[in-house]
């Protein structure tokens, strides 16, 4: 690390040991790396308007799933760690080893429940399907991605119940003969595919000719899941609301909470690091953990602004 | 976890500030929380997150203890932080020329939901609706 | 030669029992070394190959220019196939490869790697970087980004006309981030991506412990302002990489995550590109050139300021005379950097920006001329009354002033929008830039490796093939680009592969030639200097500590240095360009040299044991 | 041998400057002169900074040259002489940095009224632009469009629309944000009215692309998801050359295209002719297709 040869007395620039300065311009790095995401975002909200020249971002928590309780828990369970990256360090100067051991395993831990809870935000985007690119920004592209989603579930099924390697148009073919020779629960699987996969013909016929609209959608595939025969093969899907804007927005979500759940993790290896030496924790180790605090503290401070600028202010200002 | 008061070589009260970055996380959930006016709510809550940033800054990474270095390395960044968002701004946020995109054309009207927190609801995305005046396109 | 060539001898022979030294430093270069030294070397040596190859590649460019269709020889018959021609995709590849390595694999590692990883401890006085083993990675990193650039060109259908990256090194979206609008470039631009992010991650861990070194490390005495100019350069450009490189590592990122991850931070929606489905979409594609140009306009800036530092002080001791308006030539290094971050719309005038912005971005860039004119006029004041020995360093130091006013004044043009209006994209742009980055720059990287050369092998270069070098190089160049002008306000258009389908181009095409004959002597000449580098390894003249007879501190550790640098740990008493005091018998006046001094030793050199 | 290099640093500028001299009549120029009068304007600026810098080059250059002569021939008077002791000049440091400044501010300022007309729409030349729809008889109510033509740019061609004539009265219409039924389109070869200004609107289908019209001294990009006016005035009823100058893929070279400039009446005549490509059904052709 660092190498401190001259007399203390004779030692030019600043009273701080190279390695917190080092860490210091690589905040300062970090700083403008974030920036970049943020300042992107930030523009591109306002950028994004409609007819009416103003911003059509989506703001309704309900449509693009953000939690704003999940985001302020993680604010919190941020500023825990952070304080108990604080008291080891302290303790650390104190050389009380046993005591910043014990806080950097509770920050650890918190570190975490904080990926834990972004996992479950995440999870919940994944469910409504709010992912870049996947997401419809107008009531044609919404019809057509219930067809194709209503499609990947017949071609799934298909594979079901006619199992090997042919190609789906040839197994399609094969439907027939296999209705002949089914009998019992296959035969009733076969018979509801059979009767479904007509349905989604006329359906797919319907939407070529423009002839379905997304209200009609909703309650073809209502009229779908109610039907006795195939409906539990379509209990899963649904026809998802337009967003407009809803793909760049989760770019952006993803893009900015997915670089600070990167930042976390290096953060976990770093204290990660400290903790791997177990007992033999020793003054050596002190500017490592106060670097890693930086480190640490950096990571909670993005997320301070990321918490009001993704979740408290698009959430209120849309309405 | 009192423990946090031992005295080490610069005295801060960690535990004081740490509560004190609670309270400031509780008042912005709770401004999510209470009607008001969006551009107040921007304001304080904008306000309240640099509150923090400063908090942190200041006690849990030292700088209050720091020589005059700090400024050197942060001035020029936070300059350039802000400077890069408001050089974006005229070009990307606000539109010289008229747009020629799909969303651009749509109105979006939206039918503010009636609530904050169901979480998760059973239904899809359900609360927007846009009547996109038809893409005409292509 | 007159006051170098009369002491310079004189030191040789003490110092010929280092000859295992020498080779020692030599000897790590292919290995994992934390030594800056050798990191030095190591990036020298590896910058000079890819100048080989960057400039193969801009000979591929200059042949499609000057023999339209015809059969590429050598390169064309290793790459290009459909019988060696070069195919419009081809073209788009090699210019976009041939900036690439000229700007991510030359220019910035040969300043801030080489001559930043040798110089800075040495003229700081300090043992080694303050971060040896992330100096070492810088290094290493640059051979996995050498591989993505190279993956990026053989991807896809193999080596082919298809192949490669074809969005140019400004890599401009919506071409650059849907893949269906360059046929070809599918994993290929991905690569190029990947491997522009990790030279972003070099430089940085770079720049972070350049800044912490010449902060911290600095010998005892050594203020700010005795810090010699390439400190000073070197300083700045850290500053400079560390506060705009992580701007264009975000946005390449995000260029990444376009095309792999189906986001569309740079692609609007509704475009049908090549038939395909119109896009889903909603982002813009301007926000790319913005954040794009924050960085690379500091970045070219960041390709000339260490190499002003460089001549600043060759010059100097070149000329026996101190630096001309020390304290200016600091602020305006200083102010070019600053202003360096608020110019850089300029590339932009005519990409659909705002009009109020195009106005602002004028006046800061016409202003950026103000810093560079007191330096020119204090280079030229540095020569003004010196006593000049006219050797291969200082022909290059010479050589890089004439240049650098050149490629200025185009940049002025330029940035007057109006006549931007005209010339942008035009050669007129090519002109310029090549003008300031191989006129400027590289020929103060020449004149770098013939002073430090001593320093790193402890032997002299050939003063004759040097000067041959020279010659050639520099005709050679200004044959090449000195049109360039010419055909850019004809209106000649860059980046195209076949210019002479448009009429008013097709006379042209004597003149191209003429270039490409050009360029083909200035690129065989680069044969004499690798030459020259290699057998002044073997045959050079030996050389001892001080062969220049200079100031700066790197001239007091023997020659080569061993590990740790110094024997005797320096301690500054003055600036770095007391050359010709009146007062002293000598005509130089070592920085260590304690002012006490009894009676003024001309050559110092207590000629320690070698370790 | 350093005299030799004297010579040498002095020969290249005033070789560069008499190449200089010499390109306007080896054709290495300018292709014509100005064909608009906002190109001639253009023109004028691109002089002025040429005569400024032109005596910055020669100014520097011929001081470096002063320098190494002057250097030369001290250190062969008295090779024992030493070199000025000089750490610098405030006064002159004040100079150089105080006439630059101004200069450099002046060419800032002056720049600007070009740029402006060029680009910020409100300077546009909008009452003439408003007489030449005027005159093409174009139905017009305030707040229609004043482009006269999009321009679409695609890998790798231009498509052009025009509005097309209303099909009672006859009338040319107003152009429409988006296509109509009456629009009439073209393909790489635009036809404007010349000698007053007009405006278009610069669109891109997919990737960016510029719209270059090098005799006109123009030159904009089309950026992918905006509409981009601009306004050009050609001098001449000519044929110019229409180029692409941004990267926009392996064809960029080959997005050629003619801009004609031609007289009011020839336009109309034009647009009906279009307009009559268009309409034609082919109906006597019908039988053959229909063998085949
Ligand atoms: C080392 C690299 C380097 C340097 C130092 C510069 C320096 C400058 N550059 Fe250059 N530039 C590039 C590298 C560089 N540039 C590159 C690579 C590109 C193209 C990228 C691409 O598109 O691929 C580019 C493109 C570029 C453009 C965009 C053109 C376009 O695409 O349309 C512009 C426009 O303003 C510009 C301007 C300038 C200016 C004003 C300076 C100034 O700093 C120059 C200042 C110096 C002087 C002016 C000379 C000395 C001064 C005097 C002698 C005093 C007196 C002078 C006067 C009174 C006029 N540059
Ligand atoms: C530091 C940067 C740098 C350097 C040194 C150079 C050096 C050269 N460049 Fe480069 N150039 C750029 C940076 C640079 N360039 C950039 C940024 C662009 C813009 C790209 C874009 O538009 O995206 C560009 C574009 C560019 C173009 C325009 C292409 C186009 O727009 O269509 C041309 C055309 O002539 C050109 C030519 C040359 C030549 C002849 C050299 C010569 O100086 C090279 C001299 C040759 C050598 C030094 C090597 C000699 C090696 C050999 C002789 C070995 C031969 C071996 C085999 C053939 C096996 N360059
Ligand atoms: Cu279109 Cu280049
Ligand atoms: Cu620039």
């Amino acid at each position: 690390m660092s190498h401190e040869h001259h007399p203390p007395a004779l030692k030019m620039g600043l009273p701080i040991p190279n390695a917190k300065l080092g860490m210091w311009l690589f905040l300062g790095t970090e700083i403008m790396f974030f920036t970049a995401f943020i300042g992107s975002y930030i523009v591109l909200y306002f950028g994004s308007v409609d007819a009416n020249g103003r911003s059509a971002w989506p703001t309704d928590t309900h449509v693009t799933h953000i939690n704003i309780l999940a985001g302020g828990l993680n604010t919190f369970i941020l500023i825990v760690s952070s304080y108990f990256v604080v008291v080891a360090h302290e303790a650390m100067t104190l050389k009380d080893f046993v005591k910043a051991r014990k806080f950097l395993w509770m920050t650890f831990a918190l570190a975490c429940v904080f990926l834990g809870i972004k996992s479950y935000e995440y999870y919940g985007k994944i469910h409504y399907d709010i992912l870049p690119g996947h997401i419809p920004e107008t009531a044609e592209q919404s019809v057509h991605k219930f067809q194709n989603n209503l499609s990947d579930t017949l071609d799934r099924k298909l594979n079901d119940l006619i199992p090997g390697d042919a190609p789906l148009h040839v197994k399609q073919l094969e439907v027939p003969t296999a209705l002949q020779d089914a009998e019992g629960e296959r035969l009733i699987q076969l018979k509801a595919y059979s009767a479904l996969h007509s349905e989604f013909l006329k359906i797919r016929e319907a939407i070529s000719a423009d002839k379905l609209s997304m209200e009609q959608a909703k309650v073809k595939l209502k009229q779908l899941q109610e039907n006795d025969t195939y409906g539990h093969i379509v209990s899963g899907l649904r026809v998802y609301d337009p967003i407009v804007y809803g793909n760049l927005f989760s770019s952006t979500y993803f893009l900015m909470t997915g670089f600070h759940a990167i930042h976390v993790i290096v953060g976990m290896l770093l204290f990660g690091a400290a903790l791997a030496v177990g007992t033999s924790l020793d003054e050596k180790w002190t500017d490592w953990v106060e670097n890693s605090g930086l480190y640490w503290h950096f990571v909670d401070l993005v997320w301070i602004f990321l918490f009001p600028l993704l979740y408290i202010i698009p959430g209120n200002i849309g309405q | 976890m009192d423990h946090a008061h031992d005295d080490s070589h610069p005295h801060v009260n960690y535990f004081g500030v740490f509560i004190a970055l609670c309270i400031c996380t509780a008042i912005s959930v709770a401004f999510d929380l209470i009607e008001i006016s969006p551009i107040l709510l921007v304001g304080l809550v904008l306000a309240i997150a640099l509150a923090k940033a400063l908090f942190v800054m200041t006690y849990f990474m030292h700088l209050k203890f720091e020589g005059r270095w700090k400024f050197v390395v942060l001035a020029p960044t936070a300059v350039l932080a802000v400077g890069l968002m408001i050089a974006l701004a005229p070009d990307m946020a606000m539109h010289y020329y008229t747009m020629d995109t799909p969303q651009s054309k749509m109105v979006v009207v939206t039918h503010g939901g009636d609530g904050h927190h169901s979480e998760e609801g059973d239904e899809g995305h359900h609360a927007e609706e846009e009547h996109a005046s038809p893409s005409s396109s292509h | 030669m007159s006051s170098i060539a009369a002491t310079a001898g004189s030191s040789d022979h003490g110092h010929s029992a280092h000859g295992e030294d020498r080779l020692a430093l030599l000897k790590a270069v292919p290995f994992w070394s934390t030594d800056h030294k050798v990191i030095g070397i190591q990036f020298l040596l590896t910058t000079i190959l890819m100048l080989m190859v960057g400039g193969a590649l801009a000979l591929g460019v200059r042949w499609q220019l000057s023999f339209p269709w015809e059969n590429m020889p050598i390169l064309g018959a290793l790459f290009a196939n459909a019988g060696g021609q070069v195919s419009p995709e081809f073209y788009t590849m090699l210019f976009t490869m041939h900036a690439t390595v000229m700007i991510f694999l030359v220019i910035i590692p040969v300043l801030a790697g080489a001559f930043g990883n040798f110089l800075i401890p040495l003229m700081i006085g300090a043992d080694d970087m303050a971060f040896p083993i992330l100096n070492a990675l810088s290094y290493w990193i640059m051979w996995p980004a050498a591989f993505c650039f190279a993956a990026s060109m053989v991807f896809n259908d193999g080596l082919g006309p298809n192949a490669g990256p074809a969005a140019g090194w400004t890599s401009y979206p919506a071409l650059s981030a849907i893949p269906e609008a360059a046929p070809g470039s599918g994993w290929a631009q991905f690569w190029w991506l990947l491997g522009v992010t990790l030279v972003g991650v070099s430089s940085m861990m770079g720049s972070v412990n350049y800044m912490t070194t010449i902060i911290n490390m600095r010998a005892p005495g050594l203020t700010l302002f005795r810090m010699p100019m390439t400190i000073w350069g070197m300083f700045i450009t850290a500053i400079l990489q560390a506060f705009a490189l992580p701007v264009l590592t975000a946005a390449g990122f995000m260029l990444m995550a376009d095309r792999v991850f189906g986001t569309c931070f740079f692609v609007p929606s509704g475009l049908v590109v090549n038939n395909a489905a119109p896009t889903v979409g909603g982002g813009q594609t301007l926000l790319w050139q913005h954040l794009f140009w924050f960085y690379s306009h500091p970045a070219v800036y960041i390709m000339v300021l260490p190499a002003m530092g460089m001549v600043s002080d060759m010059l100097s001791c070149m000329c026996r005379k101190p630096l001309f308006g020390y304290k200016p030539m600091v602020y305006s290094l200083a102010a070019i950097a600053g202003l360096g971050f608020i110019v850089w719309g300029h590339h932009m005038f005519i990409s659909g920006m705002n009009p109020a912005l195009g106005m602002t971005f004028m006046v800061s860039t016409i202003m950026i001329a103000l810093p560079s004119a007191v330096k020119v006029f204090n280079w030229i004041g540095t020569i003004w009354g010196g006593r000049p020995v006219f050797n291969v360093v200082f022909l290059n130091c010479v050589a890089f002033i004439s240049m650098f006013i050149v490629g200025g004044l185009s940049g002025i043009f330029m940035a007057a929008v109006p006549v931007d209006i005209y010339i942008h994209d035009t050669y007129f742009i090519v002109a310029h830039f090549h003008y300031v980055l191989f006129g400027a720059t590289l020929f103060g990287v020449f004149g770098a490796i013939q002073f430090w050369y001593p320093k790193m092998f402890g032997r002299y270069m050939s003063e004759g093939w040097g000067k041959l070098h020279f010659f050639l190089s520099f005709a050679g160049f200004n044959g090449t680009f000195f049109p360039m002008h010419l055909l850019g306000v004809a209106g000649m258009p860059r980046r195209y592969a076949d210019p002479y389908l448009y009429p008013y181009l097709e006379h042209l095409l004597p003149l191209n030639q003429f270039m490409t004959l050009s360029a083909c002597v200035m690129g065989f000449a680069q044969f004499i200097l690798i030459g020259n580098i290699i057998l002044s390894w073997f045959f050079g003249k030996k050389a001892g500590r001080n062969p220049w007879n200079a100031n700066g501190l790197e001239w007091t550790a023997p020659s080569p240095p061993g590990h740790g640098n110094f024997d005797i740990p320096p301690i500054v008493y003055r600036g770095p360009y007391e050359y010709s005091h009146p007062d002293r018998e000598s005509d130089f006046w070592p920085q260590t040299e304690p002012p006490e001094a009894p009676k003024p030793v001309p050559q110092q050199d207590p000629e320690p044991a070698p370790a | 041998m350093k005299w030799f290099w004297c010579c040498f640093f002095t020969f290249w500028p005033i070789l560069a400057v008499i190449v200089c001299l010499a390109s306007p009549s080896l054709g290495w120029w300018f292709p014509g002169a100005s064909a608009s009068p906002l190109g001639e304007r253009i023109d004028d600026l691109f002089y002025m900074i040429l005569i400024i810098s032109a005596i910055t080059f020669i100014g520097t250059q011929a001081g470096l040259a002063y320098v190494l002569f002057r250097g030369a021939a001290d250190t062969d008077k008295d090779p024992s002489h030493k070199a000025w002791f000089s750490h610098g000049s405030h006064e002159l440091e004040v100079i150089w940095s105080v006439v630059p400044a101004f200069i450099l501010l002046f060419i800032a300022l002056y720049q600007m009224d070009v740029w402006a007309e060029y680009r910020v729409k409100d300077a546009f030349p909008q009452q003439k632009m408003r007489s030449v729809l005027e005159r093409l008889g174009q139905e017009r109510d305030e707040d229609s469009s004043l482009a006269l033509a999009e321009v679409t740019a695609r890998q790798f061609e231009w498509r052009i629309r025009y509005p097309g004539f209303d099909p009672e009265t006859g009338d040319l219409l107003p152009l429409m944000p988006e296509p109509q039924a009456t629009d009439l389109y073209a393909v790489n070869d635009l036809h404007l009215p010349s000698s007053s200004p007009v405006m278009i609107n610069l669109k891109t289908m997919d990737v960016q692309h510029s719209f270059f019209l090098p005799e006109l001294r123009i030159k904009q990009d089309a950026v992918p998801g905006l509409v981009i006016p601009i306004w050009l005035e050609a001098n001449e009823q000519r044929t110019y050359q229409l180029l692409c100058a941004e990267l926009c893929g392996w064809g960029h070279y080959k997005m050629k295209a003619r801009f004609v400039a031609e007289s009011e009446e020839d336009f109309l005549d034009y647009l009906h002719r279009l307009h009559e490509e268009q309409n034609y059904d082919r109906v006597e052709n019908s039988e053959d297709v229909a063998a085949e």
